[in-house]
């Protein structure tokens, strides 16, 4: 190859990325290219022989697909970042504990009105949204209130709107919008745990691919990504 | 009603520019191909605006570039029989026929419904869409849609062309029956001289957007400088003339300001005036009176003047106050040595006279339509 | 059947048929009027008319579901307005699906309509006002006939995209089972699990089925309309 | 060349059944609007495919219903000239006109086009395109298309019957050069029994889909049986004659099997042999030789049968080996006191015989078309 | 201007028209053959046809994109066939977004000229067959030109379509940078992100620019042709 890095991402990774590659390039001259999908466009191409060295997904489930495959290098697949799941409010709110949070009345707060969410059987974050509520003993009452958009960014745009009084979405999501204020954090024991799993390809051959890859597990890269709202799973090797 | 024309316009390579009124009757616009008579006759229907100009009818101005007043067609309430035929190709012949008259419910109905279907022998088609009629049949059903929407002018261009004899003889006296009965004033646009003979009131002769000739059809007619413009077979000139009796073996004795007439017309009602046209090649001239001939018609007149018409010589006759014409060539105008002022003798076939060069008078034809040019 | 589909799935099948017949009646007389205006009109902001009814198609659906959401939202100036006068809501409901159904099937069914009129021949139409009939009259009687095969044809297209129209659907109401979850939503949940493949491919055979069932349907209509015009 | 035709097309309300020949020459299609004229002609240029039949051009099967034959209209080689002009819109005239010369590169052209194009007076239309274009303007062009396309044959629908005289005097003579020069065989729809008789060598009367009368022009024309089809006014027989001289006075003297025949045609070439038409009506008929009369046309003839015909008598006179017919009213037959067997003289004006009633005589007119029926 | 858009920004704005453009030119002539042969044929399997042509339009995006990577990728029957034998590579290449929106432009493209098609009066047809012409040379001299406009119409529809594409491209091609990034693409990731809708908004906004150009363009040829045609 050329020396070029490519990566296939999911979308939400797109502000932390784009800085970790400019610093990459910065640094080595090396020149890195980033695909921004949905994970599971992203997985489906690789297992279709997409040219991936790297694929960041922000969910484990695809990550299996594309190890069954057989097409990811061995002992690269590792849990880079965390992130948390919070119930966020059109304009101003109260913030709530912890305590209180396991205490929740959501039914109460939404009344008539609707609770913005991802897909909740097919989008990671409506996952284990759904997950917490159930963990919560609210999916029952609120499940009827729940509008499902196609992804996080869409479930936060309704509720950025006003569409919907009420939403759940990444912390990472929540913390840049400011017609949104975060109400407060599920548990994180309420739900499983949410990663985002790396892994470089049976494709990545070139020396560049392999120092993305470490890169992506440095300090620095761990600065950028918490800046973004992310948390790092993996301790930094020096 | 009087219809009254003043138009210019330019296109690339072509200039309108004319004036003409049309008076009640028949009014012929005649002219050679690409004379300019579709122009005209869009820009009375309001189909074209020209480009300065006035239109108006019995007082009610239909276009006026000054005053910028431009009547759309609907509310013009013209009947314009297309030189295509243009039917409604989603409608049967019933509904296009019926298709104006629904706008037009608040005017009287000049004709019926089925007598207009029997003339036009079209009623076999009603239910039929147009894509399946013939060239003839689609121009039958146009005629029959234009007057059913109760117009107060019809315009037709090139209406009977694509018609056969028998069909046009019998839609030529409807025609003069709506001109006569009900006043309508019809403007015509046809090739056919004797359409036109037989039709107009009023001739205006085009000729590359200008008016060639305009006027009465009897002066027009009885003009030997108007013969070229209509060719020259066609030169000859109008008699008035009065139906006295109708003998048992068909014939009508008519009385005219040239004396009696014999014609084989049908349908001569004593008592009536009629025009009737004699066609200049028909007329022969005979010095003394023939006798033991078929010709019936000996007209005695004067010889008033001699043109010579191409390689013809058009001689015009005086018979009592009438002028008849009469083409002969020039070795029979030497044979029988024609001076002006000498006597002779008319000789016409009684069937010389066609059936289409009789026609009604009309009280309108008298009045002398003006022309301003 | 019933074994094959789960309730839900039929929920969602008998949404995007109501949703599509909706959206494609409910916009058909702006359609007409609009490309009417757009093939005869020669008025100032005709290109601008031209471009916006464009839009939708050149905008990712997104977009144009997010800008919908913004206009004709609760808190849209529209929405707000539409509310508070007429009681009309699309936010979360089946009408809001049928709206971004509608919008982003407008520029086929226009574009359609517009080709059937600028196919009349305008000497019909001159025919048809020296006869008496006043403008509207003309369009209603001849123009109008004449364009149906162009007018369903649109419809066709326009009901074959709303049918398929998921991007602006699900930004601007989301998926609610039973009220705004369309075919392609359900169909792209699926998608969206691995070995979700088997179920989806099942939802698009039933979209397959309709729309083939539809096209057939016009098509017949439509050469029924044609051989009366143009009988040989 | 010679066409042969049969066919058999039923449409709801319509059937179509016949069978004829047409031979080199002008074979003319007459008859009423909707009798099936150009669902005829459309079956020859393969336009729409008969029922069953079978339709032959010197000896190449153009359709055959038994065999399964259908030869596409390009592969037939037939200039068709449609009743509506169909120009098309989307090229010049001058793209137009060249259009079919570009496929029939192959085969010689039998017109050059400019001389086409002066003689239908369309040089000034050369770069326009159809959409501005007069009714007689689009007929014009069309016509220079069917001819510019080399055909081996021309179908002509009613090409006529949108242009003036002027023009038409004009194109009769060259379709009378190209049937005569050129031997191309003309297949001709009309509705105008004085084209029918100048151009026709064959007639085919049509009525109702089925063959009322055919045969060759001079047979059609000359028997009083075929008067009513043709409408009676129309009735006459053709005089087969040969210019002897031209007089400086432009007056030809020709000889016919009948006698001496003076005619005022420009353009007579002595030693040419013609076909004269005389109208029935035109024929006057006088006991003893008329004297003093401008009519120079004096001919002995024997009554050989008086048949009635509507409210005249159609009389049929041997003069020679020739057959002249003379129409009177029934007082006149009456008053002369005819007979048959009884000598009389034909008195016919110079200027009665119409110049499109000459026409050049064909070898071909000459033969026998038969007309199987 | 340089400063305004990245050159990321100005790749995928590139990238989208040059994949627009091929895509259209492309399939225009297939598009006029099956549009012909559905407005005059008829022949066994003209509803298949039909259907088929539609599909894109019925199905939501990404399943068509899914379709066409498993079809058309590398691993993929055709995708193969083509790599082997012509050399003829899709998948993750512009020439796979182009060929994505090909297939989702193509109903657009068809309808239009069929519509066009269907207008034309065979009457002229028949007069140039009269005149010697073979069948295809009708079509070249006759039907071609004047299905002008409908063509024009259609091209633009569909090269509007393609320009808005997103949904089939992603799903087959992924979203590579100066490789398959097309301008929704590009939209779309910037919306999926924290702060990227003024980004977002500025893409819209070229996008809505270069649609209306192509629009203004093309009704500006189109009123060119038909005024030649229909000389008043
Ligand atoms: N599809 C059809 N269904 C029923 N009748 C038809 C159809 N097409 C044509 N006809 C009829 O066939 C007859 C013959 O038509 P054709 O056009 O051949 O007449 P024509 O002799 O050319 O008449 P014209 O002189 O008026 O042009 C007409 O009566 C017409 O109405
Ligand atoms: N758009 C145009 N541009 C240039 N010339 C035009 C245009 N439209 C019409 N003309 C010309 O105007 C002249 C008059 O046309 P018009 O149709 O009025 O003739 P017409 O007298 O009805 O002839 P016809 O008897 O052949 O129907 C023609 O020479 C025609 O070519
Ligand atoms: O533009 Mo789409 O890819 O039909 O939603
Ligand atoms: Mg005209
Ligand atoms: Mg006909």
């Amino acid at each position: 190859e050329d020396g070029a890095v490519t990566v296939f991402a999911a979308a939400s990774l797109k502000t932390a990325l784009d800085q970790i590659a400019a610093e990459f390039g910065a640094k080595t001259g090396g020149q890195v290219t980033i695909s921004y999908a949905g994970s599971n466009q992203l997985a489906r191409q690789i297992i279709q022989g997409a040219p991936a060295d790297i694929y960041l997904s922000a969910n484990a489930r695809w990550m299996d697909e594309v190890e069954n495959a057989g097409l990811v290098a061995d002992g690269t697949r590792q849990d880079l970042l965390g992130n948390r799941l919070v119930l966020i409010a059109h304009g101003k709110a109260n913030v709530l504990n912890d305590d209180q949070m396991r205490d929740l009345d959501l039914p109460a707060m939404l009344g008539d009105e609707k609770l913005a969410m991802a897909l909740v059987d097919a989008v990671p974050a409506g996952q284990y949204g759904k997950a917490a509520l159930e963990s919560l003993g609210l999916w029952d009452d609120v499940a009827p209130h729940v509008a499902q958009a196609d992804n996080v960014r869409a479930a936060l745009a309704l509720v950025a709107t006003g569409e919907a009084p009420l939403g759940i979405v990444y912390a990472t999501d929540a913390a840049a919008e400011d017609d949104v204020s975060v109400i407060g954090e599920f548990p994180a024991d309420s739900h499983p745990p949410i990663t985002y799993p790396v892994a470089l390809t049976r494709m990545a051959q070139d020396p560049a691919d392999r120092a993305f890859y470490d890169l992506l597990s440095s300090p620095q890269a761990a600065t950028i990504f918490e800046a973004a709202g992310f948390t790092v799973l993996t301790p930094p090797r020096d | 009603m009087m219809l009254s024309v003043d138009l210019q316009h330019h296109m690339p390579g072509f200039d309108l520019d004319l004036t003409f009124t049309a008076p009640a009757g028949v009014t012929a616009l005649f002219g050679p191909s690409g004379s300019g008579k579709t122009t005209i006759i869009n820009a009375i229907a309001g189909l074209t605006s020209p480009q300065s100009g006035r239109i108006e009818a019995d007082g009610q101005v239909f276009f006026d570039s000054a005053r910028g007043v431009n009547l759309p067609p609907h509310r013009r309430q013209l009947g314009y029989l297309f030189q295509d035929a243009r039917l409604f190709p989603h409608l049967t012949v019933r509904q296009n026929l019926l298709y104006g008259s629904w706008f037009a419910r608040k005017r009287p109905a000049r004709a019926e419904f089925g007598q207009i279907v029997e003339m036009l022998g079209i009623g076999h088609l009603l239910t039929r869409r147009p894509a399946g009629l013939s060239g003839g049949e689609r121009q039958r059903v146009a005629f029959g849609r234009a007057i059913l929407s109760r117009p107060r002018m019809l315009l037709m261009d090139e209406p009977l062309a694509a018609l056969d004899e028998a069909r046009k003889a019998e839609i030529l006296p409807y025609l003069e029956r709506l001109r006569d009965e009900t006043g309508l004033p019809i403007l015509y646009v046809t090739h056919s001289v004797s359409e036109l003979a037989r039709m107009a009131t009023t001739v205006v002769m085009l000729d590359q957007g200008r008016i060639a000739a305009s006027g009465p059809a009897d002066q027009i007619f009885a003009d030997p400088a108007t013969a070229p413009l209509l060719g020259i077979r066609e030169a000859g000139s109008i008699l008035n003339a009065r139906v006295v009796s109708t003998d048992g073996d068909g014939l009508s004795r008519l009385q005219s300001g040239a004396g009696p007439l014999w014609l084989s017309q049908p349908g001569l009602v004593p008592g009536r005036d009629l025009r009737v046209r004699i066609m200049a090649r028909d007329v022969m001239l005979s010095l003394q009176a023939p006798e033991g001939i078929s010709a019936l018609n000996i007209i005695p007149a004067r010889v008033e003047s001699l043109t010579q018409t191409g390689r013809d010589i058009l001689v015009r006759l005086e018979a009592g106050p009438e002028t008849i014409l009469s083409q002969i060539t020039r070795r029979s105008a030497q044979l029988l040595d024609l001076r002006p002022g000498m006597p002779v003798h008319a000789v016409l076939k009684t069937l010389s006279v066609a059936p289409g060069s009789v026609a009604q008078s009309l009280s309108s034809a008298a009045q002398t339509p003006e022309a301003r040019e | 059947m019933t074994d094959w589909l789960t309730t839900q799935e039929w929920q969602a099948v008998a949404l995007s048929l109501k949703v599509s017949v909706v959206a494609v009646l409910a916009s058909l007389p702006l359609g007409v009027v609009v490309a009417y205006a757009l093939a005869r009109g020669r008025f100032w902001g005709h290109g601008i008319l031209n471009g916006l009814v464009h839009l939708p198609l050149v905008l990712p659906p997104v977009v144009t579901g997010y800008l919908l959401l913004l206009t004709f939202g609760r808190r849209g100036s529209i929405g707000q307005f539409l509310d508070q006068w007429f009681g009309i809501v699309f936010a979360f409901r089946w009408t809001g699906a049928a709206l971004a159904a509608a919008v982003m099937a407008f520029p086929l069914l226009v574009r359609a309509i517009r080709l059937a009129i600028e196919a009349v021949d305008p000497r019909l139409e001159a025919a048809a006002s020296t006869l008496g009939a006043p403008r509207i009259w003309v369009f209603l009687t001849v123009t109008l006939p004449l364009i149906l095969p162009g007018i369903l044809a649109g419809m066709v297209l326009a009901f074959a995209k709303a049918m398929g129209e998921f991007g602006a659907t699900i930004t601007f109401v989301s998926n609610i089972p039973g009220q705004t979850q369309t075919l392609p939503s359900a169909i792209y949940s699926f998608l969206q699990v691995p070995g979700g493949e088997s179920a989806a491919a099942r939802l698009v055979l039933i979209a397959i089925a309709i729309a083939i069932t539809a096209l057939i349907l016009s098509e017949w209509v439509s050469r029924a309309v044609a051989r009366r015009i143009r009988a040989s």
